[in-house]
């Protein structure tokens, strides 16, 4: 019974939701409203029961003292960040907002290298004329020779700190030439994924709720 | 010779230094190698690099045995205070492969380990190794050119941040996107409707929030001087906060405190899609003239910027995420690509300080280059004389000059 | 002079008739096309053989990362690749980073063991063939848990009883025990797998990707980082085409289809329009 | 005083997680995951002023019968409803995700076609943005253009039946030239990203403090 009910309401949700391609009416409003409300509530639960409560008091209770003392880091941290709500005592706020941008900022940079820029330079240390025990690979060389160009080119657009004349000038222009083909690339490749999103809503209305399919 | 100059001198040995120092620091470990007289062994060693908490245990038998032919391989745990517990058995251990790391031990305890070796022709033989406790050690040696690589960062971009304080006038190449941003807040005055600076999906913990944040001072700073109702619509938390303060000291810095109003920075939902729904909805009533939409965006970057030019706003969008670029090139008047949104806080205000550490990047950034060039280089002529095979190569340094950038964890194998 | 104006008006054809067609490009297809023939690509083909390769008794750990928005490229790589698994005698253990997908996962789960049930007479039993973990918030650290012990995180499976007393659980303890990890997700969360599971303790990993995530992936699969990737509904049913067993991803083909040759044609109008108002507009 | 506590935090804390990111020695071995798990315990706590921010204009809306009280009082019916299905199904049933509880009936028959609709929206818009954007203005785009075409055509079984290299090309493309790209692309953010961390640890950027 409860499944009947759910599949008309998520129904004229749905319609609700698309009716907005039309124009922004009442009925779009109305859901969207109960969207903003719903999903703010499903943010808070979701927060206490796989964040707060797991993570800090359930840790909390039973994990050795030492590291009971450390969350109380973070737990302090959140306290001080409510006092936003006394004007007088707001500025107090700054401590915990300083030290979760100062632990953003501190992570990003050792991620950055660890996590990307190291790895990916490793991976483009290629040969770009390629022999293979049985002979010299065309098409490898090929591709290693447009991957190579199009990294260094690429790069050059994002060089600041120099007109981008004479040589910089013509790299820059064939990093543009790679950016918008990679783009462009990008664009087709991900239409499918939207597309998919579609079939998979008019197959609900088409198929769980009309069952015409 | 100006600072400059006797600046570029220095670059070179500074490369140089640093892929020799990564060399030296990252020679092979001692691999297990075969005893001169065929005697059986067996060695336990601390895990190097880690918190303590692991030992590495080798040994050497018959190489001549199949590859799945195994032996039990059993731990004996001494506590603190000397108190022997009874063997608990590790497992089978394929006996050909000679190595085994033992997890989730502890330092304060001292551990010996017994291979049996159970044969046909020699009947059972037991191996027991020393005792030992394992030991965290305070660095990891991996992660040398890491530490390397970070060490040189930052020299580069303090070193051009003290060259910028001392008056060296620094070029900054025109972001086309950036330029926008004064005339979009202007153009939304003159048609009396708000401007939206919409700051993404991403948390505090992420760079494109910040760069964000930066360039929302600067924003709010001209909404303020042309009295411009400036609206910024947030999906997390702790974002909302920060942005209230950035809008309130911009708007007590432009002169005009009286005109901030807290509810201009406020809290929609912290789903992807429901804030999507509720800021298309702000967007088709209240109608802005200007939308900023910088920062972190995922799928959700389209639903907003499809809007906003379906209402004829200015749109200006940046964000680092590769995937969402191509649809704001598509549905936005200008696009901060990447790295031009890190730039824009230093573009905007032109502080020699920020300049500074503009041009320490592209040092880095041409150092990359160069280092692809070299890697390039070497591993063609690698190729080429080994005719692919491993032994003919010539510059053998090609595989150890790939190694150099081998980052744990980062798996770039 | 009117025919111009006709074929300047192709620039400017009003939004919602695109919207109009593109909903016509999705729905009509649904009652009567039937698909084309697909050929699996490269990276699908790398993805099904490293499943292949795993023999009877081996371990394959499925981990949800996406949920209700990105439900429909993912589920039907799952189910396929659970057909594929269950005929090849596999275990089956299922967790995720993102709570919300598990309850989608258990689905799935379920319909797969009733179809094998019903039409092929094949019997799984939960406990022996597979399980469901659960979900345990921590994200990197969950990662690297199941890397030392298992245990040390999941102690209980999904419906909180203690996994000791399920048989399959009984000699998986890291990932030394599990041959090979598909991971589902409609985000970042494949780069912390590749960095922590891959990278530090060398597991195989095969990716199955919404089409937006999927590009950010081919630098992993080309630095040998994963051993196959998944791309969007096209790799749902290319996968489907290599199991042989049709389902959301080959019955969604038709529509896709349909709806790119759409935006194709409406692309160049558009051209055409654009090209006609510029040169012969002027006149 | 208000600013040099704040800078002085931030310095610390951003050195100190850069320091332990070479520390294994516990605690400070996995310094990452523990920053990532504080992340989400303040965060939880800002969520409290979250709800505030969203709801407090909400109700003055109804108390005060401004304009379109009625999808203000809508708002605050979502939240009150999901809050209880969350706490029904969190303490009743002792998990959210249980499959009979209220909470998964609000997530299945709620937020699931919301979020699911409001994502399809995408295809429309793709569609028309393509429609208006893909115009062959300049040699670059034109290589959007025809990039977007090609790699689309090789997607589907259609692309291939008009030529069977067409899904060989979309491969090619998304292999080698954007692979290229994307990696140029990537390098320049993450350096950009480094540098702007950097900015702000040392206290030369300071968005919220004046």
């Amino acid at each position: 019974m409860a499944q009947i009910i759910g599949t008309w309401f998520a129904a004229f949700l749905t319609l609700a939701i698309l009716s907005f391609l039309y124009k922004d009416n009442p009925i779009y409003k109305a859901a969207e409203h109960l969207y903003v409300g719903a999903s703010a509530a499903y943010a808070v639960i979701y927060v206490y029961f796989f964040d707060v409560k797991p993570l800090l008091l359930e840790r909390f209770a039973n994990s050795p003292v030492l590291e009971r003392w450390l969350l109380v880091i973070p737990g302090f941290m959140g306290l001080l960040m409510l006092t936003r709500f006394i004007p007088k005592y707001a500025y107090i706020s700054r401590i915990p907002i300083s030290f979760t941008v100062g632990m953003g900022a501190g992570l990003g940079i050792t991620a950055a290298f660890q996590g990307f820029l190291i790895p990916q330079l490793q991976s483009t240390l290629i040969p770009i004329v390629v022999w293979s025990t049985n002979g010299f690979q065309l098409m490898d060389t090929i591709n290693n020779i447009i991957m190579v160009v199009g990294v260094l080119c690429t790069l050059t657009y994002f060089y600041f700190s120099k007109p981008h004349t004479g040589i910089l000038g013509h790299s820059a222009k064939l990093g543009i030439v790679y950016i918008m083909v990679a783009f462009g690339a990008a664009f087709g490749y991900t239409f499918m994924a939207r597309v998919s999103l579609l079939i998979g809503r008019v197959y609900f209305l088409v198929h769980d709720w009309l069952a015409l399919v | 010779m100006s600072s400059n100059q006797r600046m570029k001198k220095r670059i070179p040995p500074v490369v140089c230094a640093w892929l020799i120092l990564c060399a030296g620091l990252l020679l092979p470990d001692s691999r297990a190698d075969a005893p001169p007289d065929g005697e059986w062994w067996i060695k336990v060693a601390d895990t190097p690099n880690d918190d303590g908490r692991s030992l590495t245990i080798t040994w050497w038998t018959d190489p001549a045995w199949p590859a799945d032919f195994t032996g039990t391989l059993l731990r004996h745990v001494t506590g603190s205070e000397g108190q022997a517990k009874p063997a608990e058995e590790i497992g089978p251990v394929p006996l050909v492969e000679g190595v085994f790391v033992d997890e989730s031990l502890s330092t304060s305890r001292i551990y010996k380990y017994e291979l049996i070796v159970q044969t046909p022709e020699s009947g059972v033989r037991t191996l027991l190794s020393e005792p030992l406790s394992p030991k965290a050690q305070w660095f990891n040696r991996e992660k040398i050119n890491i530490l390397l690589s970070v060490v040189i960062f930052t020299a580069a971009i303090v070193l051009f941040i003290n060259l910028a304080k001392s008056g060296q006038r620094l070029y900054i190449r025109k972001i086309a996107g950036l330029e926008a941003v004064e005339d979009a807040v202007g153009r939304a005055t003159e048609l009396g409707r708000p401007v939206f600076h919409i700051p993404g999906i991403g948390t505090i913990g992420d760079v494109a929030t910040l760069a964000s944040l930066s360039i929302m001072r600067r924003v709010a700073k001209k909404a303020a001087e042309y009295a411009t109702p400036f609206k910024v619509p947030c999906c997390e938390p702790l974002v909302m906060t920060t942005a209230q303060e950035v809008v309130k000291v911009a708007y007590a810095e432009a002169g005009r405190p009286d005109l901030f109003r807290p509810d201009y920075v406020r809290f929609l939902t912290n789903d992807q899609f429901g804030y999507a729904a509720g800021v298309d909805g702000m967007m088709m009533r209240e109608r802005p003239g200007a939308i900023l939409l910088l920062g972190w965006f995922m799928a959700e970057s389209l639903i907003l910027a499809e809007t906003g030019n379906h209402i004829g706003a200015i749109q200006i969008a940046g964000t680092d995420q590769a995937s969402q670029l191509p649809f704001f090139v598509a549905a936005c008047d200008y696009t901060l690509i990447g790295e031009e949104l890190y730039a824009a806080s230093s573009y905007l205000d032109r502080e020699p300080v920020l300049l500074g550490s503009i041009r320490g990047q592209d040092l880095i950034k041409a150092i990359f280059m160069v280092i692809i060039l070299v890697g390039v280089l070497l591993n063609t002529i690698g190729s080429v004389s080994g005719r692919g095979s491993e032994e003919g190569r010539w510059p053998v340094t090609a595989k150890w000059f790939n190694d150099l950038f081998h980052s744990p964890g980062g798996g770039g194998e | 002079m009117k025919i111009i104006q006709l074929l300047e008006g192709l620039g400017k054809v009003d939004r919602r008739i695109i919207f109009l067609l593109v909903f016509l490009a999705v729905l009509i297809p649904m009652f009567v096309s039937k698909t084309g023939q697909i050929r699996p690509e490269e990276p699908v083909k790398q993805a099904y053989a490293a499943v292949d390769r795993l023999k009877p008794g081996d371990v394959l750990m499925v981990s949800i990362d996406y949920d209700a928005t990105s439900e429909p490229e993912l589920k039907p790589m799952l189910e396929a690749i659970l057909y594929q698994a269950f005929q090849k005698n596999l275990k089956v253990v299922m967790t995720g980073q993102l709570a919300l997908g598990l309850p989608l996962g258990q689905i799935s789960l379920d319909k797969v063991v009733n179809d094998l049930k019903e039409k092929h007479g094949i019997v799984k039993e939960y406990g022996v063939d597979y399980i469901n973990l659960g979900y345990r918030p921590g994200y990197v650290s969950v990662i690297l848990a199941i890397g030392r012990e298992i245990r040390d995180l999941f102690q209980s499976d999904y419906q909180s009883k203690p996994i000791n007393q399920f048989p399959i659980m009984e000699k998986i303890h890291n990932y030394d025990d599990i041959g090979l990890i598909l991971v589902l997700a409609h985000g970042a969360t494949i780069d912390t797998w590749v960095q922590y599971a891959n990278g530090r303790f060398g597991v195989k990993i095969i990716a199955g990707l919404t089409a937006i995530s999927a590009p950010d992936a081919y630098v992993y699969l080309n630095a040998g980082q994963l051993s196959g990737l998944i791309g969007g509904l096209a790799g749902a049913a290319q996968y489907e085409t290599l199991v042989g067993v049709p389902g959301g991803g080959t019955r969604g083909m038709p529509a896709q289809s349909w709806s790119h040759i759409l935006i194709i044609i409406l692309v160049i109008i558009g051209n055409a329009g654009y090209f006609i108002t510029k040169y012969l507009g002027g006149k | 005083m208000k600013r040099e506590i704040p800078i002085l935090i931030t310095l610390i804390t951003g050195i100190f997680m850069v320091v332990t990111f070479f520390i294994p020695h516990w605690p400070f071995g996995d310094m990452e995951q523990r920053a990532l798990i504080w992340f989400s315990i303040v965060s939880g706590f800002a969520m409290v002023l979250g709800i505030d921010s969203l709801l407090a204009p909400h109700f003055k809306n109804i108390i005060r019968r401004r304009a379109g009280w009625f999808h203000s009082a809508l708002l605050i019916f979502g939240f009150t409803a999901t809050l209880i299905a969350g706490l029904q199904s969190g303490l009743v049933r002792h998990s959210i995700l249980a499959g009979d509880g209220w909470f998964m009936w609000v997530y299945l028959y709620i937020i699931v076609p919301l979020q699911g609709t409001m994502f399809s929206l995408l295809a429309f818009f793709i569609a028309s943005a393509a429609y208006r954007a893909f115009r062959a203005r300049t040699i670059v785009a034109t290589l959007l253009l025809v990039s977007a075409v090609l790699v689309m055509l090789g997607r589907v079984p259609i692309g291939e039946a008009l030529w069977s290299r067409f899904p060989d090309i979309q491969g090619w493309i998304m292999a080698i030239p954007q692979t290229a790209a994307r990696r140029g692309i990537m390098i320049g953010i993450y350096l950009g990203a480094a540098a702007t961390a950097l900015r702000i640890i040392l206290g030369i950027e300071k968005p919220y403090l004046n």
